[in-house]
């Protein structure tokens, strides 16, 4: 589709126009971190963040979701709840775009999920080229630093403004409507180019996965019971931290819970994580995942080879590192585990 | 695609109504529902449907009943926690909700022609039994029936009066067994592979079906290749943490397989490597 | 069906608990619509024996307590345990990581041998208790879950998985980012992660998770520079009664 | 009629807080033996918390008593911040001082509603109220509500805040917030007007019974003192509350594992009568006006009447609480960070919480681990009151039926709001009365 600029000035008209119009879900400080988060006042938003606590897929799958609400009686009613409010998620970046776009496959796949999906279709996705990477970046080497799919609109900074890719008739429509955009020049496409190109390098130097993308599920797949799990596991809290911040984790658990009338209720559903220790019990107490290290690879090679599987061989790791930094004991960095396992 | 399901999301049951409820063992519950909406479950043999009890959850449970029968389905169901507490305090006329069917089924088309071999350990005769009737009912279309069914004891034995019946049958061999027996049992006593060595199959025509707690499989499964049997022919179905049951939550996987997507039947030659399934 | 008959008592402890139990305000009358309460010291003047399930909220202290723990256990036909105090000795546990003697002269002085003790302990190390409510306070909405399985005859769904859960769930940024410790991780979760939500740090109060990973702790915990006295503390705080011994 | 013949053992007073209980004998008229006894079980806090830092004491301490945490943790942050020489934040003082009205509040409506109303309506707790009085009791639940509201917003919880940390805030509500919470406050005031007229009604019931006595609050010249001030007593000489332990003389008693207190007279009191006895000209308006109507004039020496100074403070503390939000809302809102570097010292921290004045005095080494603690907690210091008021009063009452006789002896202690459990701990012990 087409190109525009945005000035910086004009981009904060726009953010303004929209906030006021539209609800939308931009990134903000908090304490010393960034968050996802409604925005009342244009001044709040943060354009040169690193990395959210949490990924955006709070706004797809949120932590906790009602799944219906429900009567008890002579006859019984089930309401299911859909929530499709419309919605302008403004600033995610490449990485957590292509965990989105993969999410999108996901839920869509055998049985398309209507819950996931009505929230999606509501969102207007505004994505960001990073200017920042955090100290546990690496989707520089995890093929993440640029989307071409899934926006409506595709910012990159490059310099004193935007350059604006239209992705969508919507994303169009929304800059029409709101901003006063140029078409962009020869001179903006190089710019644009050349910002793109060193995106990667923003990452650290020493935040690089060695091997190939494409050899990495090949190699885990043969590392099945290399003594790494074992290792690294003993030191695991089976806390899930690392599967709640995933962009690419979707596992969930669903609670009923009724009224204290005895006669309403809903049926919920919650995130959940691979690495907890009850995720894979059943009624008896067998646990198919007893031991810590058995979750802990789990949660490794689904995101290499499990769920890549069903991504075309994508690997479901985008480099975020979430997961490096949120893990205590940092033992499940994606970076030295790849790196040790992966020739 | 499944039929009881409410077209606005995939995780709402639609409402079924129990016609008839007993127990069968001090914890087996044994329920004949049917749709409120009037329409038929149209399973096949081996898969499975959620069962809610709203307010308190859902629970996935094997259908037990051969789709040869029309206008009801029916399920086993042992008393193991919450779910299945609630649903063994429902009797006739309490209605339950139902998702499904879900999952794969037992090669009821695949086998035909072929010897049957079902291996049943405890419950595992709940599932066993959609098929064990299909074929049945459609006696003509295979060859040599044997069933083996082993129980803890005498008294956790179900369906008595089918296996009654059927062990009266000419074209079916069914053998049983006991863990342990009591003073009423004159039967074989020990463990379910004890009954292997008074069968023989042919390793060429037969397609063996095992169902069973956990930790039956790895025995069963090396009896049944000690007679040749070949992994393609060996047939079993597998229990998880399950929470959807439409491939989504997670809580089911067996390495890269989904139980309730992929399974919960699979073949020997389809899981027999994977770490994680026995 | 009759309502069951629920009973309140307290041992030692700050009545935190049944302070909840009031501060459920309207709720409370809705549960009411279902049990009947015959005792409940700290709100109402009557009282009965006859009660089906009892809630008991505070730790054993002293030899004394455990007569009437056991004609409680004697009477109900179910017994809840509720706040730390009552399910593992709570704060109270605190006392016992010093020699006992030292802290009853600290307190009495050379009339110590007058006032009774001994360990702090939760009731479940005195009598069966059937359920317990976590949390120093217990949270209104874990106890009225407890309630509503009562009522329905199920086992109330107590998360067993670290605070660290809550925590991501909250979007709480980490205390350790913060350059604070905690105990979350290997804490107990259940209480959405509140304390840290509310600027604070998680101390423990719901007790151990089951199956902590205690050494990584502790291993993380020095990698913060927490000294072992520190670390010991903070882990002595609700845990006393809980750590493996040595 | 008891013919004076009286044997009373009520094993647990109910609709207070903790343990307590109350034995007397009379034979013919000849009152023998009146005991007011306290066989909480020991807790020993002030050795708990030995050897713990700085920045757990307040955690711990708040565990003296969940109905008034927000006062123990206020007392125990101020006790550390004078140790360790920490200034608040005018910010962090105005929300200090909100979130002890948060919880005086809470505690007085709950006493007031739930625990003496029915007394005075005659039935034995809130429960069959909520039958005969359905609207007031649901009058009563709101503002019990709207209480514990405001105790979230400010400290993050109602029971244990989590909040207050020394020197400051370790959150800090939003403007919107502050202002939703002025507009139920402001909100609630027919509601106040309501549950006032109805104790109005009902105060005649209340026992006209004096007995002179010292009162022992905190007073302060420019406020109602409750989050700061000076000692003050009714006798009128003041003193910094460094001299607390010659105003609070403990002694032990046989009967009791809580500790008794007396100052210049026989025995002490503190809580809502003594603050009103000794600083209501410093009350609002309508707090004034709601006193002057009901009679409640100063010096009142009816412990009776405790109940009523209570609802007056209530009036009270929500017109101040409104005053100091719009103070806050003027200011504008900012998180602050709190940085503390431990030092040696000793420190004590007081403020004037539902039941009365309550004090923590903690020592602390280099490193900030605490070396010494010393809590003296409101009932503990009215537990001696308590006992001399029931002498005085079982003579005037022992020819009425017992039960009549054990009613008015509960309605008394439940008069002073005990907390029993939190009074059960105290460090310095002076046995010279024993
Ligand atoms: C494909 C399949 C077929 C089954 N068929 C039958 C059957 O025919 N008859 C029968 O009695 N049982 C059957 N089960 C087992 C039955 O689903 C469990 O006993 C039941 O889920 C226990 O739930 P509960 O709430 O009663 O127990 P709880 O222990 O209270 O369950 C707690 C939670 O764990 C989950 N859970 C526990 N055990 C299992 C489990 N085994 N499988 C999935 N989730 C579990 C439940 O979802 C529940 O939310 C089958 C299981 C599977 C996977
Ligand atoms: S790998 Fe790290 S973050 Fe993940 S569960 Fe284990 S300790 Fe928690
Ligand atoms: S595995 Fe870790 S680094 Fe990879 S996408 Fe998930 S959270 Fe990010
Ligand atoms: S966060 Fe920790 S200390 Fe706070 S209530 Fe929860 S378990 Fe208790």
């Amino acid at each position: 589709m087409t190109a525009k600029t945005l000035s910086k000035e004009n981009f904060k008209k726009f953010a303004e126009n929209l906030v006021k119009s539209e609800r939308t879900i931009g990134v903000k400080a908090k304490e010393t971190k960034y968050e996802f988060g409604n925005i009342n006042n244009a001044d709040e938003i943060v354009m040169d963040y690193d990395v959210t606590l949490r990924s955006p897929r709070t706004f797809f799958q949120p932590p906790k979701e009602k799944l219906f609400d429900f009567k008890l009686g002579a006859n019984t009613e089930i309401k299911p709840n859909i929530e499709a409010d419309p919605f302008v998620l403004l600033g995610i970046h490449s990485y957590d775009l292509k965990a989105l776009n993969q999410m999108d496959i996901i839920w869509d796949e055998n049985n398309a999920d209507q819950h996931y999906k009505a929230r999606r279709n509501a969102a207007t996705v505004i994505a960001l080229e990073p200017t920042q990477a955090s100290e546990w970046s690496f989707w520089g080497s995890m093929d993440s630093s640029t989307v071409d799919k899934g926006y409506d609109l595709l910012l990159t900074d490059i310099g004193n403004k935007y350059y604006v890719e239209v992705g969508t008739e919507k994303g169009a429509n929304l800059l029409s409507k709101y901003a006063s955009a140029e078409d962009a020049t020869n001179d903006d496409n190089t710019a644009r180019d050349k910002v793109r190109s060193e995106l990667p390098n923003l990452c650290k130097a020493d935040r690089k996965v060695k091997c190939d993308t494409d050899g990495i599920t090949a190699s885990m797949k043969n590392s099945y019971n290399n003594a790494i799990w074992e290792k690294l596991a003993e030191k695991c809290y089976s806390c899930g931290s690392c599967n709640l911040v995933c962009p690419t984790c979707y596992c969930f658990d669903v609670k009923d819970t009724i009224e204290l009338d005895l006669a309403t209720g809903q049926r919920t559903r919650k995130w959940d994580g691979c690495l907890l220790e009850p995720f894979a019990k059943v009624a008896g107490d067998e646990n198919f995942r007893e031991n810590r290290a058995d979750r802990f690879r789990h949660r490794i090679l689904r995101k290499t080879v499990y769920v890549a599987d069903k991504l075309n061989g994508e690997l479901a790791c985008v480099g975020c590192g979430r997961c490096s930094s949120t893990c205590l004991p940092d033992i499940t960095d994606p970076v030295k585990i790849l790196n040790e396992l992966c020739s | 695609m499944a039929t009881a399901m409410n077209d606005k999301s995939l995780y709402a049951p639609v409402i079924a109504t129990i016609e008839e409820a007993k127990m069968l063992t001090t914890t087996e519950k044994y329920f004949k529902l049917k749709l409120n909406n009037g329409n038929e479950l149209g399973h096949k043999p081996g898969q499975f449907v959620e069962v809610s009890v709203l307010g308190i959850g859902e629970a996935p449970i094997s259908i037990s009943s051969s789709p040869t029968q029309k206008g009801y389905f029916e399920l086993v169901v042992r008393n193991a926690g919450n779910v299945t507490g609630a649903l063994h305090k429902l009797e006739a006329g309490s209605t339950v909700g139902i998702r499904g069917p879900f999952g794969t089924n037992f090669p009821y088309e695949e086998t035909k022609g072929r010897d049957i071999l079902f291996v049943a350990g405890g419950l595992g005769l709940a599932p066993a039994r959609s098929f064990i009737n299909y074929v049945l009912d459609n006696r003509g279309d295979y060859k040599d029936v044997t069933i083996l069914f082993g129980a803890k004891s005498p008294t956790e034995r179900f369906f008595t009066d089918e296996l009654k019946k059927i062990s009266e049958m000419k074209d079916v061999n069914l053998l049983e067994t006991v863990d342990n027996g009591d003073a009423s049992w004159t039967g074989n006593t020990g463990v379910i592979t004890t009954l292997f060595s008074k069968i023989n199959p042919n390793p060429n025509t037969t397609s063996c079906v095992v169902v069973g707690p956990p930790i039956m499989y790895k025995f069963v499964i090396a009896e049944a290749k000690k007679k040749d049997i070949t992994d393609d022919n060996i047939i079993v179905s597998l229990e998880r943490n399950m929470k959807c049951g439409v491939g989504k939550c997670g809580h089911c996987q067996i390495n890269n397989l989904y139980c309730c997507q992929d399974g919960p039947v699979f073949t020997l030659a389809e899981v027999g490597q994977i770490p994680e399934a026995f | 069906m009759s309502k069951p008959k629920i009973a309140f008592f307290d041992f030692a402890g700050c009545e935190g608990d049944q302070l909840t139990v009031v501060n459920l305000e309207e709720a409370l009358l809705d549960v009411l619509e279902h049990v009947e309460i015959v005792s409940f010291r700290e709100a109402m003047k009557e009282h009965s024996d006859d009660y089906d399930i009892a809630f008991i909220e505070g730790s054993c202290t002293r030899v004394a307590d455990e007569a009437r723990l056991k004609d409680i256990r004697k009477n109900a036909k179910i017994v809840v345990a509720i706040g730390a105090c009552a399910t593992s000795g709570g704060i109270n546990a605190l006392k016992n990581i010093r020699p006992l003697e030292t802290v009853r002269k600290e307190v009495y002085g050379e009339n110590w041998k007058d006032y009774d003790t001994y360990r702090a302990r939760g009731i479940g190390e005195v009598i069966d208790v059937d359920y317990k409510v976590y949390g120093c306070p217990m949270t209104q909405s874990e106890f009225v879950k407890v309630v509503k399985s009562l009522l329905t005859g199920t086992q109330p769904d107590i998360p067993n998985y670290p605070m660290c859960v809550d925590c991501k769930q909250a979007g709480n940024v980490c205390v350790f980012e913060k350059g604070q410790t905690c105990v979350g991780p290997i804490t107990r979760a259940g209480c959405d992660a509140c304390c840290v939500t509310e600027g604070a740090t998680c101390w423990g109060c719901r007790g151990l998770v089951n199956d902590p990973n205690v050494d990584a702790h502790k291993e993380v915990l020095e990698k913060y520079n927490l000294s072992v006295d520190e670390l010991t503390k903070r882990m002595a705080t609700y845990f006393t009664n809980e750590l493996p011994k040595g | 009629m008891s013919n004076g013949n009286l044997n009373i053992d009520i094993h647990y007073v109910t609709r207070v807080e903790g343990h307590g209980n109350i034995v007397v004998n009379a034979k013919d008229g000849n009152v023998e033996n009146v005991q007011w006894q306290g066989p909480e079980a020991p807790r020993y806090f002030e050795a708990m918390v030995i050897g713990q830092k700085w920045d757990m004491l307040h955690h711990i301490t708040s565990r003296i008593c969940g109905i008034c945490s927000i006062g123990h943790t206020s007392a125990s942050v101020k006790a550390t911040e004078n140790a360790m020489g920490l200034k608040l934040s005018d910010q962090s003082e105005l929300l200090r001082r909100l979130a002890i009205h948060a919880e005086n509040l809470q505690s007085h409506v709950l006493h007031v509603g739930y625990l003496v109303l029915p007394d005075l309506v005659g039935v034995g707790s809130v429960i069959p109220l909520a039958t005969s009085h359905p609207n007031e009791v649901k009058t009563v639940i709101k503002l019990h509500r709207i209480a514990n509201q405001m105790s979230d917003l400010v400290c993050g919880r109602t029971i244990h805040p989590q909040r207050i940390i020394p020197g400051g805030f370790s959150k800090v509500p939003t403007i919107d917030e502050l202002k939703g919470l002025k507009d139920t406050l402001l909100s609630a005031a027919p509601d106040l007007t309501a549950v006032g007229n109805l104790l109005k009604a009902l105060a005649p019931k209340l026992p006209n019974f004096t007995r002179e006595t010292e009162y022992v609050s905190l007073t302060d010249k420019n406020e109602y003192a409750l989050y700061d001030g000076l000692l003050g007593s009714s006798l009128g000489d003041t003193a910094p509350i460094t001299e607390y332990e010659t105003w609070t003389n403990e002694f032990c008693v046989p009967q009791s594992t809580a500790k008794y207190t007396k100052r210049k007279q026989d025995s002490l009191m503190v809580g809502a009568l003594a603050r009103f006895n000794i600083n209501h000209a410093q009350l609002t308006p309508n707090a004034k006006k709601y006193a002057e109507e009901i009679g409640l004039v100063a010096p009142c020496y009816n412990t009776f009447m405790n109940t009523v100074a209570q609802f007056v403070e209530c009036i009270y503390m929500v017109d101040d609480s409104v005053r100091i939000i719009d103070e806050l809302l003027h200011r504008g809102i900012k998180e602050e960070t709190v940085e503390v570097k431990p030092k040696a010292g000793r420190g004590i921290g007081v403020v004037d919480v539902p039941r009365g004045i309550l004090i923590h005095d903690y020592t602390y080494d280099d490193d900030g681990v605490c070396t010494k603690a010393n809590c003296i907690i409101p009932t503990n210091q009215n537990h001696n009151n308590i006992q001399r008021d029931m002498e005085a009063l079982v003579p005037q009452i022992v020819n009425k039926p017992q039960a009549e006789v054990e009613l008015l002896l509960e309605m008394l202690v439940r008069a002073y709001d005990p907390c029993i459990s939190c009074s059960t701990h105290y460090l310095k012990v002076n046995f010279n009365n024993k």
